[in-house]
């Protein structure tokens, strides 16, 4: 080979989000990795420069100065959340670098007119237009919110509000907590006076855990219903055990049952590697983002037929692939002239019933 | 009205972990002078320890728990004696920023060694809560409750009612004349810089149960202790313990009946009115001029 | 008793004590008169192992305690009544007197001598449970005396005891530590009131800038016209 | 002039680091930054350093300062209580400028008002206190400030400058320029102000506090003064990085900001002019020395420990302890004594 | 002395608790302009607590203070030595870590003029070339020329008293409060200081002193103020007090209280 091709990782690997980063790393490794075996791109192989943003805002926008000046890397993939992924988009446009985004769920990451920007993951305004169909089926009439209190959760509660008033459901109490926190009894006995038959909890998986187990402890019963994809239910089985039994969870990947993913064979594949390497099963339902978001700029490369930023952002806009959940397609969002590009995965809902992860039938 | 019920209970359960949290440092940090920013990471160290011994050395709930006091205890000994110790006599700073350093070393080990994921300890208590009316509390947490109630008394004990309590306020407030009255000073610091590591530690050990382990759960719990610490009166342990039920409710209550956003606010808010009514906390010191 | 050998000592580039010698006989009161920043202080702070010697030695009964530290200086039987108070702040008065009390294993015997000090200093007993910061300074002073007796001193050292005490108190001080020589404790007292402790002692040294400069009975000091000039204002 | 030499030295350096690095945008990406937290490092310096308050909230003074300076030059739409609407339309960044000052040094005020009630460790939690409700203030007014979804799209400054017309400051090199002018105009006056009887009033109450009372010294007057001036530099420091950075969230307002502050603050040599400078070079390019070579847990660790041995060597800080090997190989004699002080 | 005329401190009734403890009960006298008055009394008996009242430092819970006809309820510290009143403390006080210089310097506090943004802007050099004189001035003044480089906190306790002193003047007071300025002092240094009180008098400075060491109180002092238990017991001249069978009762002592002490602990130790 000549040279490789570098793409740039801007990731948490430090500080509170550490371990979701790392997990991505981890996926995007065993991505480019496999590429590699099988002969890389234009010829060339994939090298990937993970950098650690270290879960700061300030960090992330350093790191990508660096990656794209000093590392020379003609892509970025991160950078993880959403205010991480804001804080690097000034630079992809005074550097003129495109950056796939794997997680991060703001809407206005697509909205603000940076059209070096192409994301996989769903904004929560995708995912509650995917969850609406269910509502129905589901029987909401009343509907409390509890959210992390940052861009995510605050998203989510917003944009599945709306698309619940339009379905005629009521909204009740909209609670948040702190990201950090662990104690979230006083909420929760809140939420537990309420009449709401539903609760739409969005939060990291740490915080579910604790939520059940708190839940459980105040004696509140209801219908629970995560959103945002990361939940990660296997962890929640592990560690909350009984306490989260009978709760749904919207998520964009469906591990257990590799047959019923669009891509059976790549989810078999990316399973069976992940398990090879030794890393937790549980960690899968992050990791494949950074799986998929490689394939996604490999695949950017190959159709732009350069290894510089402009044809790889070029590239971007005629991908065509299916990925671990969906296909992976860049349609236009955000002001015309300089859009950015969203693809629209699947999201699937998912109950743990019986200490076992099933699709529930509606 | 049950709702309130059940937010004094959460109070009630809430603030014996920040009292727990509280008396540690108020050790360190009120009787020491050290500005200890190694508390959070301790604690930490102490969950999982706690995690390490009820899983990988399969020691029961209740063995672990001393388990873990005793690491804390061990490593708060090494700290001092490796950190602190030469640095006797300097000022407040230097062993503020010395602690900061360890803290970070501390905070990313932990990192290193068990990964960003967080762990959760198994417990022997039942799941289903204990009903009381309306309200339902969990056994863990009556657990943890009546076992920082139990240290903090036996803290108050040791500080206020032994020799060595006798020495350890000796020593802090003159460490000279302390040596002049056959103190051994040396020994003093590092018993006492173990101690409140060990408390840190069994707030760990406790609340690691209770909620989840990972690397930086130390982080709010080490600013709350500070704030906590400072409600009551630097270097009170009772008024530590004071200090973090009225935290406790201040939040619970800010959460419940204000807004959730707010409710870490509503404990901040509550020190800064403290601290304006009553510029030396809740429980000054007497002091004379002139 | 005591037995100083050419001492020398100081603080950072300041040297206070440049080669003293001096000698207490058991039973001996002796006084060490000075100038200010004459290096009085600094030979009991050498004493009792709160300074280290950077050269020369100390010897009690014989036995070398030169740069022992303090805990094992008093356990020898050396308390120091330091200067300037130095009460424990944040303690009551009954806690600073345990405190002098700390290394002791006989609780008859301390609180027959907590007993004695009450009734020695009323309004310490009056005070006991003030926090001994907020006493006045001859409140505060006399807690440390009391304090350094509470340890059953075979030798204390007392530093500028009359500072800040009332006249007739003062006077109740002096014959307190007299009493307390005649009933067998060693005592080594650095003095400002000069011409009271000159009177009250057995021998005394007078120490000018680190150094013995004169020596002998307190009667001869108060005769030496250099004493009368520069310490007893002519 | 001598004893200025030093700065004057560091000064000259600074200014020629850009041209020897030719263009190395992430090295000047990583001295832009650094530069602006040691703006705010210096500020802290004169509360911490010279009067002796350790304010562990400074990072809200400079989290202020980048939110007023990003919402004046965004503009904005409220409704305050009682359906009040308040709406404002963008100003040019230079004038968020000066309101961030401004509107910091209110703060400040506020603060030093409040606070100076309290000293030493209460003055710490009261900044505590002040930094995480503000912060949680710009975390949950998601009318004004967006909360997490962050302010974005804040305009890089424009400056007038005579002979050049308007510029417009977008690459590297002029914002490393601007930052090191802000901060040699903060370092002019801090060393202006503390050498004067302002200085010496406040280290008079740093060290006695009822002694300088007794001399005449108005301790709320001085302190709130110190706190109103290192208040808007730190303001200042916020609007530089809002206007830089170009996005700003609630997470400005990071506990372990202040902490890096402090950090470069001590480490360098609290309470002397050059102390905050070089303790906020050294440990603000640390990280970024140490990225390459190591892991990122690795990283903090080698971090965390250089902090350690530092202190054991220097336990006064760098600038004092440079200072102290420089006389001592000067002079034979040890130069300054260490002088236990007792109350 | 000079009895008639007004006052230029009056103590109005003053009474202070402190909890349950009553520092002072009712204490009033007055201090004429030029006057060398002592206030003295037994240990406790509240002469520091009556200092702390004058000067602000602590609010009497009954009674006033007035000094050159101003009542000083509410004022704070700096406001009264504004007004002329300064004071030492009985423990030694030095600003520790700078220079016996510089502390004189911070003691010039109120005698500087410069403005916030003369300073800022770096035009203040004359007024601190004038500043730094006086300073000089002081410290020959009270005889620590010597000493002006070195830092206060490591000079000899008797010296750090005459910094304490330099710096009360260094207000320019028109009334001196003095807590214990001796005590630690020598026969031959009290004469010394003796003298510097005189010379301070000479200026127009009024006195008022607090010490213990009675033959200087008795060779200094116009009069005597004394107190017990927060009350006054006696005032007038010196002849007056050294004889008067309360002072020597409850202050002063006899010979025979020594002796009667010393049996007292022979007795006990013996038993
Ligand atoms: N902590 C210290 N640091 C530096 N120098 C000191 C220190 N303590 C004392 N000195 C110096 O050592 C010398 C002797 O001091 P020392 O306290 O022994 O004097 P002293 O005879 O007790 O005087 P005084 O009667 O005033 O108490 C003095 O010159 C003093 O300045
Ligand atoms: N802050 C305080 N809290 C409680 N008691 C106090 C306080 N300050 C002073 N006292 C008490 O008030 C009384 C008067 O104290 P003050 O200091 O005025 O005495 P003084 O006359 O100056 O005595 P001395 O000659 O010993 O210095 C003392 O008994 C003292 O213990
Ligand atoms: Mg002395
Ligand atoms: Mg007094």
């Amino acid at each position: 080979y000549a040279q490789a091709i570098r793409i740039g990782v801007n990731e948490p690997l430090t500080g509170p989000f550490a371990a979701s980063g790392t997990y991505v790393v981890n996926g995007a490794r065993i991505a480019a990795d496999e590429i590699n075996a099988k002969g890389g791109v234009l010829g060339k192989k994939l090298e990937l420069v993970v950098e650690d943003n270290k879960s700061n805002p300030t960090e992330a926008a350093a790191v990508a100065e660096k990656l794209i000046t000093s590392d020379k890397t003609p892509v970025l993939m991160g950078a993880w959340g959403s205010s991480l992924t804001l804080a690097v988009m000034p630079k992809l446009a005074d550097y003129e670098t495109p950056m796939l985004v794997e997680t991060s769920s703001s809407g206005k990451i697509t909205t603000s007119g940076n059209p070096y920007v192409f994301r996989i993951s769903p904004p929560s305004a995708l995912e509650a237009e995917a969850f609406a169909p269910m509502v129905e089926k589901l029987g909401l009439k009343k509907v409390d919110f509890l959210a992390i209190n940052n861009d995510w959760g605050r998203g989510a509660a917003a944009d599945f509000g709306k698309m619940l008033k339009g379905k005629g459901v009521t909204v009740g109490l909209v609670e948040t907590m702190d990201q950090g926190a662990q104690d979230m009894s006083a909420q929760l006995s809140k939420l537990k006076g309420s009449d709401a038959d539903t609760l739409l909890i969005t939060a990291a998986v740490d915080q579910l855990t604790l939520l059940f187990k708190q839940m459980a402890a105040l004696g509140l019963k209801k219908r629970i219903i995560t959103t945002g994809g990361s939940q990660n239910p296997d962890q929640i089985i592990a560690q909350a055990g009984t306490a989260a039994e009978g709760t749904m969870h919207l998520t964009t990947f469906l591990p257990w049952y590799p047959e019923k993913t669009p891509n059976p064979a790549a989810t078999a594949y990316f399973i069976a590697e992940w398990k090879k390497r030794g890393f937790e099963f549980a960690g899968v339902t992050e990791s494949f983002r950074g799986y998929d978001g490689i394939r996604t700029i490999a695949a950017a490369i190959e159709k732009g037929g350069g290894t510089d930023a402009a044809s790889i952002r070029k590239g971007f806009w005629s991908v065509d692939l299916t990925g671990l959940n969906g296909p992976v397609r860049f349609a236009k969002a955000g002001p015309a002239g300089s859009e950015s590009g969203q693809s629209k995965p699947d999201v699937y809902l998912v109950k743990i019933d019986g200490g076992k992860v099933v699709v529930p039938e509606l | 009205m049950t709702e309130f019920l059940q937010h004094l209970l959460n109070t009630l359960v809430l603030g014996g972990t920040y009292a727990l949290l509280g008396i540690g440092l108020t050790l360190i940090f009120g009787i020491m002078n050290v500005v200890n920013f190694t508390h959070g990471a301790l604690y930490t160290v102490g969950a999982y320890v706690m995690y390490l011994a009820v899983t990988a050395l399969g020691l029961g709930f209740f063995a672990a728990l001393p388990t873990a006091i005793l690491g804390g205890l061990l490593l708060g000994a090494i700290l001092d004696l490796a950190l602190l110790r030469p640095l006797r006599g300097a000022d407040m700073d230097t062993t503020m920023l010395v602690m900061i350093g360890a803290g970070i070393v501390l905070q990313s080990g932990t990192l290193w060694l068990f990964g960003g994921v967080a762990k959760s300890i198994p417990t022997p208590f039942p799941d289903a809560p204990l009903q009381l009316g309306g309200v339902s509390v969990s056994w863990l947490r009556l657990f943890v409750l009546s076992a920082a109630l139990a240290l903090i008394g036996l803290t108050y004990w040791l500080i206020n009612r032994t020799r060595l309590g006798l020495a350890m306020r000796a020593t802090f407030q003159d460490h000279d004349t302390a040596a002049l009255m056959g103190v051994n000073v040396r020994l003093i610091y590092t018993a006492t810089f173990a101690i409140g590591s060990s408390l840190a530690a069994a707030a760990g050990a406790l609340l690691g149960p209770v909620y989840v382990v990972f690397p930086q759960m130390g982080g709010m719990a080490e600013l709350k202790a500070f704030a906590i610490v400072i409600l009551g009166g630097l270097g009170n342990v009772t008024g530590a313990a004071i200090g973090g039920f009225i935290l406790a409710l201040a939040e619970e209550l800010g959460a419940g009946y204000i807004s959730s956003g707010y409710r870490d606010a509503m404990g901040f808010l509550i020190i800064i009115a403290v601290l304006i009514f009553k510029p030396t906390g809740l429980f000054a010191k007497a002091e004379r001029i002139g | 008793m005591l037995e100083i050998r050419d001492l020398v000592c100081g603080y950072g580039a300041v040297t206070a004590l440049k080669g003293l010698s001096l000698t207490v006989e058991a039973g001996q009161l002796v006084a060490l008169v000075g100038a200010n920043g004459a290096g009085k202080s600094t030979t009991l702070r050498a004493v009792s192992g709160l300074i280290p010697a950077r050269s020369g030695s100390i010897h009690f009964d014989g036995r070398d305690i030169t740069g022992t530290d303090p805990r094992k200086v008093l356990a020898q039987g050396i308390a120091h009544c330091p200067e300037g108070r130095r009460v424990f702040p944040q303690m009551s008065v009954a806690e600073n007197l345990a405190m002098g009390a700390y290394l002791r294993r006989d609780p008859a015997g301390v609180s027959a001598d907590l007993a004695r000090i009450y009734g020695e200093f009323p309004r310490l007993a009056e005070r006991r449970h003030q926090i001994a910061g907020t006493l006045s300074g001859g409140e505060q002073q006399m807690l440390a005396i009391g304090r350094a007796l509470m340890s059953r001193p075979r030798l204390v050292l007392f530093d500028e005891p009359s500072l800040g005490l009332a006249p007739n108190i003062v006077e109740r001080m002096f014959a307190v530590i007299r009493a307390i020589c005649d009933t067998g404790t060693t005592v080594l007292l650095v003095e400002q009131n000069a011409f009271a402790a000159l009177e009250l002692c057995d021998y005394a040294y007078l120490l000018e800038t680190g150094r013995i400069v004169l020596a002998g009975k307190g009667s001869m000091l108060i005769a030496d016209p250099h004493v009368r000039q520069a310490y007893l204002g002519g | 002039m001598n004893q200025h030499l030093p700065a004057l030295a560091l000064l000259a350096a600074l200014v020629a680091v850009p041209l020897a690095l030719g263009n190395e945008p992430y090295l000047l990406n990583a001295l832009i930054t650094t530069g602006i937290v040691t703006i705010a490092a210096m500020s802290l310096n004169l509360l911490l350093g010279f009067t002796g308050q350790l304010s562990l909230g400074h990072i809200a003074f400079f989290g202020i300062g980048a939110y007023v300076s990003a919402l004046t030059s965004l503009g904005f739409d409220v409704e305050v209580f009682g359906g009040l609407r308040v709406v404002h339309e963008p100003w040019p960044p230079v004038v968020g400028f000066g309101l961030a000052v401004l509107a910091t040094a209110a703060c400040g005020y506020l603060v030093g008002r409040l606070s100076f009630r309290v000293r030493g460790a209460y003055f710490v939690i009261v900044t505590i206190s002040f930094a995480e409700v503000v912060r949680l203030v710009a975390l949950n007014w998601v009318e004004l400030t967006q909360g997490p979804l962050a302010l974005t799209g804040i305009p890089p400054f424009s400056l007038w400058l005579p002979g050049l017309g308007t510029t417009t400051l977008r690459t590297k090199l002029q914002n490393y320029y601007l930052v090191l002018v802000v901060g040699t105009l903060c370092y002019v006056l801090i060393a202006r102000l503390v050498r004067s009887r302002f200085g010496r009033a406040m280290r008079g109450l740093k060290e006695n506090e009822s002694l300088a009372l007794s001399v005449g010294i108005n301790a709320t007057r001085t302190l709130t003064l110190a706190a109103v001036i290192s208040a808007a530099m730190a303001g200042a420091a916020g609007s530089l990085y809002a206007h830089y950075l170009r996005i700003i969230d609630p997470d400005v307002f990071l506990f372990s900001t202040t902490v890096t502050m402090v950090i470069m603050v001590v480490g360098g040599g609290k309470g002397t002019l050059l102390g905050p400078v070089v303790g906020g070079l050294i440990f603000g390019l640390l990280p970024v020395a140490l990225r390459p070579v190591m892991v990122p847990e690795a990283q903090w660790m080698v971090f965390g420990l250089v902090l350690i041995v530092i202190q054991f060597v220097m336990p006064r800080g760098i600038v004092p302890g440079l200072v102290r090997f420089a006389t001592r190989r000067r002079a034979s004699a040890p130069a300054s004594v260490p002088v236990e002080v007792r109350p | 002395m000079s009895e008639t005329g007004v006052p230029i401190l009056s103590v109005d009734h003053v009474g202070v608790r402190f909890g349950g403890l009553v520092a002072i009960a009712d204490l009033h006298f007055d201090v004429h302009p030029g006057e060398i008055v002592s206030l003295i009394g037994p240990n406790g008996a509240g002469k520091t607590t009556a200092f702390n009242v004058m000067t602000g430092f602590l609010k009497p819970s009954q009674g006033q203070v007035r000094f050159r006809g101003t009542g000083l309820e509410g004022l704070p510290p700096h406001e009264i030595v504004r007004l002329g009143l300064s004071r030492t403390f009985q423990r030694t006080s030095v600003f520790p870590d700078d220079t016996v210089f510089d502390n004189v310097m911070i003691g010039l506090h109120r005698r500087g003029r410069a403005r916030l943004v003369d300073t800022l802007l770096g035009r203040d050099r004359a007024g601190e070339a004038a500043l730094r004189e006086r300073a000089q001035e002081l410290l020959d003044w009270v005889g620590l020329s010597g000493r002006a480089r070195d830092k206060a906190g490591s000079l000899a306790y008797g010296e750090q008293r005459l910094v304490g002193v330099a710096l009360a003047l260094a207000t320019e007071p028109a009334m001196l409060l003095l807590d214990e300025p001796v005590s630690g002092m020598n026969a031959s240094e009290t004469q010394v200081f003796v003298r510097l009180i005189r010379s301070i008098r000479e200026r127009g400075v009024t006195i008022l002193l607090v010490e213990h060491d009675m033959p200087m109180v008795m060779e200094v002092s116009d009069r005597i103020v004394v107190l017990n238990y927060g009350r006054l017991i006696a005032e007038g001249p010196p002849a007056a007090i050294r004889s008067d069978p309360a002072v020597i009762e409850a202050y002063l002592g006899q010979g025979s209280a020594a002796r009667e002490a010393a049996q007292a602990v022979r007795e006990t130790t013996h038993a």
